[in-house]
């Protein structure tokens, strides 16, 4: 038996073999750190970049910017982490913001609703439609995917129907001050107040009894029911909470621009689960952490904020977004946990 | 609970649509219904098929070109033969012509143009493309570039936010912008990014480039909602300055009052689609523009905070104050009256650049020209402008 | 003593379908009472060309889906590649038809490939081109829209052999049966099926998951290309954004056809089901003159019923 | 034919390596002309990876392999199958959604494909036909959907495929290796594979690998016992003994105390803990039984007797049986909602279905503890204490001798033995009384077995009443108290097995068949 056609293998690249190997290795002992820290190090780079193309990128001015601009889609992304924490999708989080963006702002204009009664009526309708998604998945046990892309086309219907496809103009100057104006210093409340959401809701979903059943049914459904998880409640609440953190967001980007237009929640949908699996949230569900969806946040916020500070033309900017998206991904993505990736 | 009853009524009043259609069917169709624009486009065109007695439908291709087609085709599908509407895509006209033709119907076109594609291109002697009708938006957004200009002393730094590149309303009040700009060495355009034609992100740019500048002095923004969003931004900051806009939306105007914008562009899109749907109807029942009628530009007014409440209380009430019936040349042949500015359009300066390589216009028109149509009917219609919009 | 095992739910398919295809007949014909033009040639002809453009797009995202992917690039890529026909046409007439389509297979071929070997989930990675493709299309374009001006590119849509059956009609059907026959029959098919099933399994069995994943991609990129062309065609003209519509209604109509979103479930052959209920439904309340956002709240509950009605579904716990 | 006879396959000096780390070394291994060969071992001792190494599943990173007298290098599973090697896995490697006759000719549909690739469907569906016909399964229809068969259909057609592909490839003489194809299954269904085997061995060769020592005594002619993934020892004929095979493998004599039977309870008069009365419906008919505290009650039956749906049932896993009632503690578990009281009643479930039922594998070891404990681990009403859940976990992994490298690691990568620890310590965190378990041993080693029998001992002991279901018949007769044997449905046989008169093997399976 000289037949030892295994050696010539490992012989021929060897270097090539052992530097795959090792690097191989490396990532696999600091893989907790290099996700962690490569995204950081991404948005350093960013930030370095646009400083040096206009130094008062690190203004404090801008940084308020930042913080007005990336609350909203923070507000957004923290809601629809815990949809995705549990395996789920929740497509009708951009829908719900507009819904609620206008019906608050025909609430106001035509009805003269106070801003307290404002607040309640916004996380209201926004926990109602959270409440449908959650009855259509697990009452008529629709795919996520499937029962909130048509909750998403009729609430978009729903919102044009309120409004009659105008812009709805209000003033209501207690709401621009929630939106816009500032308590602490200049720090604007917007960002104070997604600030806190998220601070909240990362402490619930990293400790907190609904966090840890959220994790749980994402990595595995039956066996938290059979440790005694409410699956059932859980995942509606997780609807619920999404929807209501959208009504909040829409609350808030009405009282920021102080007309409800159509389709001006939109665009947060696909923003938001970009930014929940850049920060490292896979969509299987069960891996990650809502603590991690501010790093995804701040990305897709530095950079739109950043490419116009520099003065970078549409088109460009348009591409650039496309391909800091997978590069983040790429840094940021634990793929180990996951066994396949779909 | 009045306003309650109205919401009830109005949501009655939709699903009745879905009811039968008898009457001669008017369509109107148009990128999108999710504005204001198209609104109070949507309630002079319902005002004008009700004295026409005509039934008035209106659709949506939600911004999307093949949809717009779909439409056209179903509704021609459907017996429908007056048409008019605003087209997301120039390059639509051509097709929708075709089917016009075929089936015999009546198109008329307000905003966009496809260069190259002149309505007697369809044919000698064929309506079906019947007219196009298009405010001068070069020449509205130069006159209010120039007064924001005045604003400030003809020196200093203006940000200019734009609508998206590349379509055409954005390419011509860009080209009136810089026509204004040209004219005063002092102003300096310190930046020009996209707002995307909304509030929300016209808003972020405001925000960010009043980060990127230190010093702006006045601010262009391509339409009302730019407009706004940059007024925002900018009273966040805590600044004061200048700004206008164009499109005449009613938030706009109270603005304009509160002096918090300079000024806006109202083209009165209640009169547009009135305007439009009363030729598309005469054409249908057998008048025939002149080669040099089929392409004409509309008034619009400029509104300032000294004109801003005539021109609200001019379209304040439930009826609009338009003598719709008045605007047919089939039913008043001598009287009518066009109640705002109308003038031809000089299609060879208008498309400009545009026009593509080797294309000849149509003989009738070129021969109209030379024998100096464009003045005469400037005069005629002028001389048919007696109901006037406040200016 | 040896007796299978079976569990009874080939019936309940059966059923199902067949209440499917009661409700499409019922919609159908209820169209047809509700305005007499819905069954003219015009209308007929004009839901042919809107469903077969769909049904081309539909089809590559459709095996994409199968494997348990999703491709939400299909809507950017379709708007570059009619949009190059019609930048290309002048210049290179018919020629500008391959060129156009290959651009969208390496489009898609590039998904594969990122996908595959960095790993990152494909709603993501078809995400991010899909960003990047659509500022491509404004670098081509500049933004405006382009007249398809070359007689021949326009005939490929608009033409016709027969007098009922335009030629995107043809193009569309051919393409489906070869679909058909590729799901069905052969290697490819068998393998997008078993990957979507059980990713780990079919690799063990010796499926060539990457290969199949990137051919998978490549193939629904060719696909939206061409139904990008064959919409520039139809259309006369190429606009920045107009294939974006297709992105949610090739999944829209995958999944109502009752194709599984999470994969390993479905066919081919199911999706045209779904696309000519798609295109239905609109065409009639088009016609019907329905107000835009009743049509949006009719469609989006449409969608939720089909769906009910067409697709095996788990557990509660199971639903994802 | 005559003389020395000629092994047709050969591995020598096999070695494999993962990340640097061995996982066998230096293995020698025959196979010989219509030879049942085993490969015994702990979890962990490099059974699976070799065979995967002959399947080319895995490449050898040293060694020589030889196939019929030939170099054999497979780089793939289809190279090796078509070289005439096919593998049965132990989780199944068919797709659910395919035909039968589809998943038989996955990967190598080529080979029936015509030149541009469409395949000749009649051919495949003709030729499966024929050959589950020869090996007696033709009550399989080739064309009906694999997910439609029951899991040990599954598994014969499986055996099917290989004999399938070996033909198509024109070998005359497979070699098929089989990866644990009992874990899964039943007794009756065990027997009828293993008829099998010895029927098809007269065309093939089998390489087995089973976690139940008494197989191999049963079925092979030859066994390699493995240790920490080297070649240890070599049985053949009369040499193979549950003793001997166990006394290589972990280096000591198995011994009677394998059940700790001394430590059995005494039970007269302890209290009712759980009584079932007239259980009836899906699966299951007018079960009726009780458990007292501190007994051990083991259920046993063929697959499909019932008894898994009897476990689920007294736990409130749906879809349990409409009729009868379930007692905890003298009162009944109400019919609505009854999982969710049953925990509160203090009742705990080992399920079958480790990876999917037992633990969420993405978790950490404490996260999993204590999953169904969260009050307990909480300082916050509502919010857990991460200090206290580390206690709670590290107490835990001490009780049960986890071996993990901490509360913070991911149960995914604990073997078989060790997450199931963790399931159990889910349960004994939350102080169950009554702790049901199905077929707590699949799937996991000698070692381990031995401390979860430990385990239940003390639970025992502390008076919990104990439910075992379970399909080894040993282990049935070893832990319970009394025995109860179920046979479609029903309760067949009842008897008490006090640890000095344990009821034999014989006596109960004459009650399951």
């Amino acid at each position: 038996m000289s037949n030892t056609w295994y050696e010539p293998q490992t012989t021929g690249s060897t270097a090539g073999v052992e530097a795959k190997v090792q690097i191989a290795q490396f990532y696999n002992r600091h893989r907790p750190i290099i996700n962690a820290i490569g995204p950081l190090l991404l948005l350093m780079a960013m930030a370095a970049v646009f400083a040096s193309i206009n130094p008062r990128f690190l203004s404090w001015i801008n940084l308020f910017n930042l913080m007005r601009q990336s609350s909203i889609l923070l507000i957004v992304s923290t809601g629809i982490t815990f949809v995705i924490l549990m395996g789920a999708l929740d497509l009708s989080v951009g829908a719900i913001v507009t819904l609620v963006a206008i019906s608050s702002a025909v609430l106001i204009r035509d009805f003269d609703v106070g801003a307290a009664g404002i607040a309640v009526a916004a996380a209201g309708i926004g926990a109602l439609c959270g409440l449908v998604n959650a009855a259509l998945v697990l009452r008529l046990r629709l795919p996520s995917f499937v029962a909130t892309l048509g909750t998403m086309t009729i609430l978009g219907g729903v919102s044009t129907w309120i409004s009659g496809g105008a812009n709805v103009f209000f003033q209501s100057p207690n709401l621009t001050w929630i939106g816009s104006g500032s308590v602490i210093g200049r720090i604007p409340n917007s960002g104070v107040f997604a600030l806190l959401i998220f601070v909240v809701a990362s402490f619930v979903g990293a400790r907190s009894h609904f966090g840890r059943a959220l994790f749980a049914i994402g990595g595995g459904g039956l066996t938290a029911r059979l440790s005694g998880i409410d699956v059932l409640r859980t995942k509606a609440a997780a609807f619920v909470v999404s929807g209501m953190l959208c009504g909040v967001a829409g609350l808030l980007l009405v009282a920021r621009t102080s007309t409800g237009t159509s389709r001006m929640g939109d665009d947060l949908l696909l923003q938001a689960i970009a930014a929940v699996v850049m920060g490292g949230t896979a969509l299987s569900g069960g891996s990650g952490g809502v603590h991690r969806t501010l790093t995804g946040v701040l990305v897709i916020a530095v950079l739109q904020n950043g490419l116009n500070i520099a003065g970078v033309h549409t088109y460009l900017q348009i591409m650039v977004t496309g391909l800091i998206v997978v590069l983040s991904v790429t840094i940021t993505l634990d793929r180990s946990r996951l066994a396949s990736i779909k | 609970m009045r306003r309650l009853s109205t919401y009830l009524f109005a949501t009655a009043a939709f699903l009745g649509v879905a009811g039968g259609a008898s009457a001669e069917d008017v369509l109107s169709e148009v990128s999108t219904l999710e504005n204001e624009y198209f609104n109070n486009w949507s309630q002079g065109a319902e005002q004008a098929a009700k004295s026409l007695s005509l039934n008035y439908r209106i659709l949506s291709g939600k911004g999307d070109a093949a949809k717009q087609i779909e439409i056209y085709e179903a509704q021609f599908g459907a017996g429908v033969r007056i048409t008019f509407g605003e087209n997301l895509v120039a390059a639509n006209i051509k097709p929708i012509v075709e089917m016009a033709k075929k089936v015999g119907a009546v198109h008329v076109a307000v905003w966009e143009s496809l260069p190259g594609f002149h309505p007697l291109d369809a044919g000698g002697d064929n309506y079906a493309f019947a007219t196009f009708f298009s405010p001068d938006d070069v020449e509205n957004s130069y006159r209010i570039a120039k007064l924001l200009f005045d604003k400030i002393g003809g020196k200093g730094n203006v940000a200019h936010i734009t609508g998206f590149p590349g379509v055409d309303a954005d390419i011509s009040r860009t080209a009136g912008f810089d026509k204004a700009l040209a004219e005063y060495p002092n102003i300096k355009l310190v930046a020009r990014q996209p707002g995307k034609w909304n509030q929300v992100d016209s808003r972020k740019v405001m925000e960010d480039l009043l980060v990127a500048h230190s010093k702006i002095d006045a601010i262009f923004g391509q339409n009302d909602s730019i407009a706004l969003g940059a007024m925002q931004a900018v009273e966040d900051a805590g600044v004061h300055i200048p700004i206008v806009g164009l499109d005449g939306n009613r938030e706009t105007l109270k603005l304009v009052k509160e002096g918090r914008i300079l000024a806006t562009m109202g083209f009165t899109p209640q009169w547009q689609a009135g305007f439009a749907l009363v030729r598309a109807y005469d054409v249908a029942k057998g008048f025939k523009p002149s080669p040099c009628e089929r392409m004409m530009y509309t008034g619009a007014t400029l509104i300032t905070a000294q004109n801003v409440d005539k021109y609200q209380a001019f379209l304040a009430g439930e009826k609009l104050p338009f003598d719709w019936k008045k605007m047919s040349r089939v039913l008043h042949p001598s009287d009518w009256d066009a109640q705002n500015y109308v003038w031809p359009i000089d299609v060879k300066t208008y498309w400009g650049a545009r026009t593509p390589a080797g294309y000849k216009f149509p003989k009738a028109y070129q021969d109209a020209v030379d024998s100096g149509c464009v003045d005469q009917l400037k005069a005629e219609y002028n001389g048919h402008y007696k109901q006037r919009i406040p200016e | 003593m040896l007796e299978a095992s079976v569990v009874g739910r080939r019936d309940s398919e059966l059923w199902r379908r067949a209440i499917t295809i009661v409700v499409f007949t019922i919609a159908i014909i209820s169209f047809g009472v509700a305005a007499p033009s819905f069954f003219t040639i015009a209308n007929i002809r004009a839901i042919e060309l809107s469903s077969s453009v769909l049904l081309i797009a539909s089809i590559g995202a459709t095996f994409v889906i199968l494997m348990g992917s999703i491709d939400l690039s299909i809507g950017a890529v379709a708007s570059f590649c009619g949009m190059l026909v019609a930048r290309l046409a002048p210049d290179l007439g018919l020629w500008s038809v391959p060129i156009a389509c290959l651009v969208g297979l390496v489009f898609g071929a590039i998904n594969g490939l990122v996908y595959v070997y960095l790993r990152i989930p494909s709603i993501l990675v078809t995400l991010g081109t899909a960003t990047t493709i659509s500022g491509a299309v404004l670098f081509i374009s500049d933004g405006r829209s382009l007249s398809v001006s070359h007689a021949a590119v326009i005939d490929m849509a608009q033409g016709a052999l027969a007098i009922m059956v335009p030629n995107a009609v043809l193009v569309s059907a051919g393409i489906y049966g070869v679909a058909v026959l590729v799901g069905d029959r052969t290697r490819f098919g068998r393998m997008t099926l078993a990957i979507g099933s059980d990713e780990q399994v079919a690799a063990l069995i010796g499926v060539k998951v990457n290969t199949i994943k990137i051919q998978a991609f490549a193939l629904s990129g060719l696909l939206a290309g061409v139904a990008g062309v064959l919409l520039a065609a139809r259309l006369g003209s190429a606009t920045v954004t107009m294939g974006s519509y297709m992105t949610l209604d090739t999944i829209t109509a995958v999944v109502v056809g009752g194709t599984a979103i999470t994969g390993g479930l479905g066919n081919v052959r199911l999706t045209i089901i779904g696309v000519l209920f798609i295109t239905i439904l609109s065409d009639g309340m088009n016609i019907l003159a329905l107000p835009p956002y009743l049509q949006t709240i009719i469609q989006g509950t449409v969608i939720l019923l089909a769906v009910l009605l067409n697709t095996n579904r788990a557990s509660a716990e199971d639903v994802k | 034919m005559s003389g020395v006879p000629t092994p047709i396959y050969t591995m020598r000096n096999g070695s494999k390596r993962f990340n640097g780390i061995c996982v066998v070394e230096g293995i020698d291994l025959d196979v010989f002309p219509n030879e049942i060969v085993g490969i015994a071992g702990e979890n962990g001792a490099g059974k699976s990876t070799t065979l995967k190494m002959i399947a080319g599943i895995h490449t050898p990173n040293a060694g020589s392999m030889r196939l019929f007298g030939k170099s054999f290098t497979p780089t793939s599973y289809t190279e090796a199958v078509e070289a005439g090697i096919s593998m049965v896995f132990q989780e199944q490697a068919l797709i659910p959604s395919l035909a039968v006759y589809e998943n038989i000719f996955l990967s190598l549909e080529a080979n029936f494909a015509n030149r541009i690739g469409i395949v000749d469907r009649r051919a495949m569906i003709a030729v499966s036909e024929r050959h589950l016909k020869d090996l007696g399964l033709d009550y399989i229809d080739p064309c009906r959907r694999t997910g439609d068969y029951a899991f040990h259909d599954r598994q014969m057609i499986e055996i099917a495929k290989a004999f399938v592909l070996a033909e198509h490839c024109h070998i005359d003489h497979p070699i098929i290796l089989l990866d644990e194809p009992t874990a899964a299954i039943g007794e009756r269904q065990i027997k009828i594979l293993f008829e099998s085997i010895r029927r098809y061995r007269r065309r093939a060769s089998f390489v087995l690998i089973t976690h139940r020592l008494v197989e191999y005594v049963e079925l092979c002619d030859r066994i390699y016992v493995f240790k920490d993934g080297r070649n240890v020892g070599e049985f053949a004929g009369e040499q193979i003994s549950e003793q001997s095979l166990h006394r290589a493998m972990v280096g000591r004599a198995r011994d009677d105390e394998y059940f700790m039977e001394k430590r059995q309870l005494k039970l007269e008069g302890a209290p009712i803990a759980v009584s079932v009365k007239g259980l009836s419906g899906h699966n299951v008919q007018n079960v009726s039984f009780e458990l007292r505290k501190g007994e051990i009650l083991g259920i046993g039956g063929l697959v499909g007797c019932g008894k898994e749906a009897v476990a689920k049932a007294v736990v409130g896993f749906e879809p349990f049986p409409p009729n009868g009632t379930i007692e905890v503690g003298g009162e009944a578990l109400p019919l609505r909602g009854r999982g969710k009281a049953a925990m509160l009643r203090g009742m705990g479930f080992v399920p079958k279905e480790r990876k999917t039922e037992g633990i969420v594998p993405y978790m950490s070891v404490q996260a999993n503890m204590s999953l169904a404990s969260l009050p307990l681990v909480s300082r916050l009403s509502g919010f857990i204490s991460r200090s206290r859940e580390r206690l709670l976990a590290e107490k835990y992994i001490n009780r049960l001798r986890v071996r993990c490298k901490g509360p913070a690691q991911l149960c995914q990568f604990l073997s078989g033995g060790n997450q199931q620890k963790v399931v159990i310590a889910k349960w004994l965190a939350r102080k169950v009384q009554v702790m049901v378990l199905d077929n707590p041993t699949r799937g996991v080693d000698v070692g381990a077995k031995q401390e979860i029998y430990g385990v239940l001992r003390d639970l025992a002991e502390e008076g919990v009443a104990v439910l075992l279901v379970t399909d080894d018949l040993p282990e049935l007769i070893g832990m319970s108290n009394r025995i109860l044997v179920m046979r479609e449905g029903e309760i067949q046989f009842l008897c008490n097995a006090p640890a000095d008169n344990k009821p034999t093997e014989q006596e109960l399976v004459q009650h399951m068949v």
